[in-house]
């Protein structure tokens, strides 16, 4: 394991908030895209 | 075949389907390449351990402006060429790009707590990702206002012309109301003292994971926005019929 | 010469093509009258007509600044009295004559009061008055009759008949007969724009089906 | 145009026309910063000249969603966008019209609030300068944020939200002349600055706003 010294609170903060947002992101996207590609093809096996 | 044919809505899922795997995984691997390499370089004897936050600040920030100039490339190419997807483009941008801003003020301010002893100041480049950050939210509220979309998309490309003329003009506003306390720019050529090698390198992988991660992104979002439009554009159809 | 030449016109509403491939012209002293059922698109030609929207396909034809047009909202400010409103209407289209306005819809009596106090029939008189003052020669209205009683409506009737005589032109959607002798009709309902591939869409909605 | 503009003035003073709210909030404004900072003289000075140019502009965006609202409304900015005048033109007369009505008003009351405030006598004629400067590029970016928004349903939160960040520049600038009014400092810089950015909003901002309007008229 490295040694992030005396600063280790604030490194692993750092990154643990912006791979939060970048995760969050992500998942919102990926969600949102298959949320709507499900809508889509109930529609069109609706019709 | 002219680049244009892209802005099919049909042409463009067509195309991304095939490009969109590759995309996904050079930019996992080059983030996660650029992260990992980043953490495990060693200590700056001034900044201590936090230098590595560099790889997060510095590809956050360079993508959270960026993002806005290809919103406004997108904007301008519907406004004069009335392309469809590349509005939905735009929109589909602006939240990457805003996490993107959030990510360089959340990792600046991080930063900045044991560098400059607070963990605001309202130095010049903070401010100014600040009032960028203030611009995608406008932008983002304005799309998710108006619900005819021909006027969403003609309305949020006019204000993100203005908004670019005044984020450049404030980000000069603001450099003559504070000088500011931030380092020059970690890559800039012109200042004499360039960063080490060792900080370099996993820096520019990382930019570049930052990078393929927004394209992979904007593919995914444009790709969702033209499957609801294409919903709609269903619903209204039948709804007329 | 005539005042108005429509040539293949098409129209969207919703970013969807409503009517396409209309075709008409109007020259000095005639009427035109739309028909055609409900969300047909009626209200978007004449708009587009107008000059408010762009037109999707097709040409429109006519000299500069020849339109007046009148829709459902009658832009009357309620604390202005009836003159004012009409008077200010005068002074940005550069027309006159605001007292024989007045007297032809019957609101002299009615001139000093503020608009706010005045019924939805004499609001709708006072808008149609603006048409007057406003000097030009080609009127566009939707569905002008509305809230008029019978008598406000054969006034409207002579009104426009003047205005005919004298060189004018009128386009109107409208369900109710004005017993204007030589109106010609239009009904829209042969170009209701067929569903399909378009070549260039006119909107979101044309784009994405 | 002339008639344009005689009749919103006539209208914003008559009744319901809203006329004199700015100054009233302006006032209000004014009147309880004391509360929150302290009635001391050496802790409300330094900060007067950015609380009376903050208060300046929220007076400012209280009255801009009426700029087209009203006339959307009632349909006059269909019959304005068919008159012979061209919507650019409309759009910089409702703008002027809006800068009569609220900064004008501001600006005469500003030296009053800001005795109230504290702000050094040395600083007044820089304060009305800096406002008379800056407040036009107010109304205009407000009236572009007006026609953006002139459609919607609850556009008013909508409207601060994409006119307040583009206040930015000339409240930095507006604040800062006035702070070096204070302190007998050199202003012709900022001074410069402001006025540049109030001239190209007043060239440019008037299509930007008709192109909007357009689209919502449609």
């Amino acid at each position: 394991m490295i040694d992030l010294g005396r600063y280790a609170g604030t490194v692993l903060a750092a990154y643990g908030v912006s791979l939060l947002l970048l995760v969050g992101l992500i998942w919102h996207s990926v969600a949102a895209n298959a949320r709507a590609r499900r809508n889509l093809e109930r529609h069109k096996t609706d019709a | 075949m002219s680049l244009w044919e892209y802005a099919n809505p049909a042409k463009f899922m067509r195309t991304t389907d095939r490009v969109l795997p590759w995309l996904v995984v050079s930019a996992a691997i080059c983030v996660t390449g650029g992260l990992v390499w980043g953490f495990l370089t060693p200590d700056d004897y001034r900044q201590g351990s936090t230098v590595k936050i560099v790889f997060l600040h510095v590809p956050a920030a360079l993508m959270a402006i960026n993002i806005w100039v290809m919103m406004l490339v997108a904007s301008l190419i519907w406004i004069i060429r009335r392309h469809h997807v590349s509005a939905l483009a735009a929109k589909a941008a602006a939240p990457i790009g805003a996490v993107m801003t959030l990510i360089a003020l959340i990792t600046g301010a991080i930063w900045g707590q044991p560098m400059w002893g607070t963990w605001w100041e309202w130095d010049p480049r903070l401010t100014s990702f600040l009032i960028l950050f203030l611009f995608y939210v406008g932008y983002i509220a304005l799309w998710s206002a108006i619900e005819d979309p021909d006027s969403a998309a003609d309305l949020t490309g006019v204000v993100c012309l203005v908004g670019s003329v005044f984020a450049l003009l404030s980000r000069y506003a603001v450099l003559f109301w504070n000088q500011g306390l931030h380092q020059g720019a970690s890559l800039s050529v012109q200042s004499g003292e360039r960063m080490a090698a060792t900080y370099r390198h996993p820096l520019y992988l990382s930019m570049i994971g930052f990078g393929l991660l927004f394209l992979a992104l904007v593919v995914i979002r444009t790709r969702t926005e033209i499957r609801k439009r294409r919903l709609a554009a269903l619903q209204a159809q039948e709804a007329r019929a | 010469m005539s005042l108005l030449t429509v040539h293949d016109l098409s129209v969207a509403r919703g970013g969807l093509r409503a009517v396409e491939g209309v075709s008409f012209s109007l020259n000095p002293g005639q009427a035109l009258i739309l028909k055609g059922p409900n969300g047909i698109g009626k209200t978007t030609l004449l708009r587009t007509i107008a000059g408010l929207q762009v037109p999707v396909a097709g040409t429109v034809a006519m000299a500069e600044d020849a339109v007046a047009y009148a829709a459902h909202s009658d832009g009357l400010k309620s604390s202005l009295t009836a003159r004012e409103n009409l008077t200010f209407w005068a002074q940005v289209f550069g027309g006159d004559g605001i007292e024989a306005a007045l007297a032809a819809m019957d609101l002299a009596a009615l001139a000093d009061r503020p608009a706010g106090a005045l019924s939805a029939g004499q609001k709708r008189r006072l808008g149609l008055a603006r048409l007057i003052v406003s000097g030009r020669p080609l009127w566009v209205l939707d569905e002008p009759t509305v809230s008029l009683d019978a008598a406000s409506v054969r006034r409207f009737a002579q009104v426009v008949g003047t205005h005919l005589g004298q060189g004018g032109a009128a386009l109107m959607a409208t369900h109710i007969d004005l017993g204007l002798p030589d109106a010609q009709m239009l009904d829209l309902t042969p170009f209701r724009a067929r569903p399909g591939p378009v070549a260039r869409p006119s909107g979101f909605n044309e784009a994405f089906a | 145009m002339i008639a344009l503009l005689l009749r919103d003035l006539r209208l914003a003073t008559r009744a319901g026309g809203g006329f004199g709210l700015g100054v009233a909030f302006f006032l209000i404004l004014s009147a309880l910063v004391p509360f929150g900072i302290g009635p001391d003289r050496g802790a409300l000075a330094p900060v007067a000249p950015g609380i009376l140019w903050v208060g300046a502009l929220l007076s400012c965006l209280l009255s801009l969603d009426r700029i087209f609202a009203l006339d959307h409304e009632d349909g006059s900015l269909d019959l304005l966008a068919t008159a012979p005048m061209p919507l650019e033109g409309t759009v910089a007369v409702k703008a002027l019209a809006h800068w009569i009505t609220t900064g004008l008003p501001l600006i005469l009351a500003a030296p009053v609030f800001a005795i109230l405030l504290q702000l050094p006598t040395r600083a007044m004629p820089m304060l009305i300068l800096s406002l008379l400067i800056g407040t036009p590029a107010l109304s205009m970016l407000g009236a572009f944020g007006a026609a953006v928004t002139v459609g919607l349903r609850r556009g008013g939160l909508l409207l601060s939200l994409l006119v307040l960040p583009l206040y930015i520049p000339t409240l930095i600038f507006g604040a800062e002349i006035t702070r070096r009014g204070a302190e007998s400092l050199p202003v012709t810089t900022p001074l410069v600055f402001l006025g540049g950015v109030t001239l190209l909003v007043l060239a440019l901002i008037p299509f930007a706003a008709a192109a909007a309007l357009r689209v919502n008229l449609r």
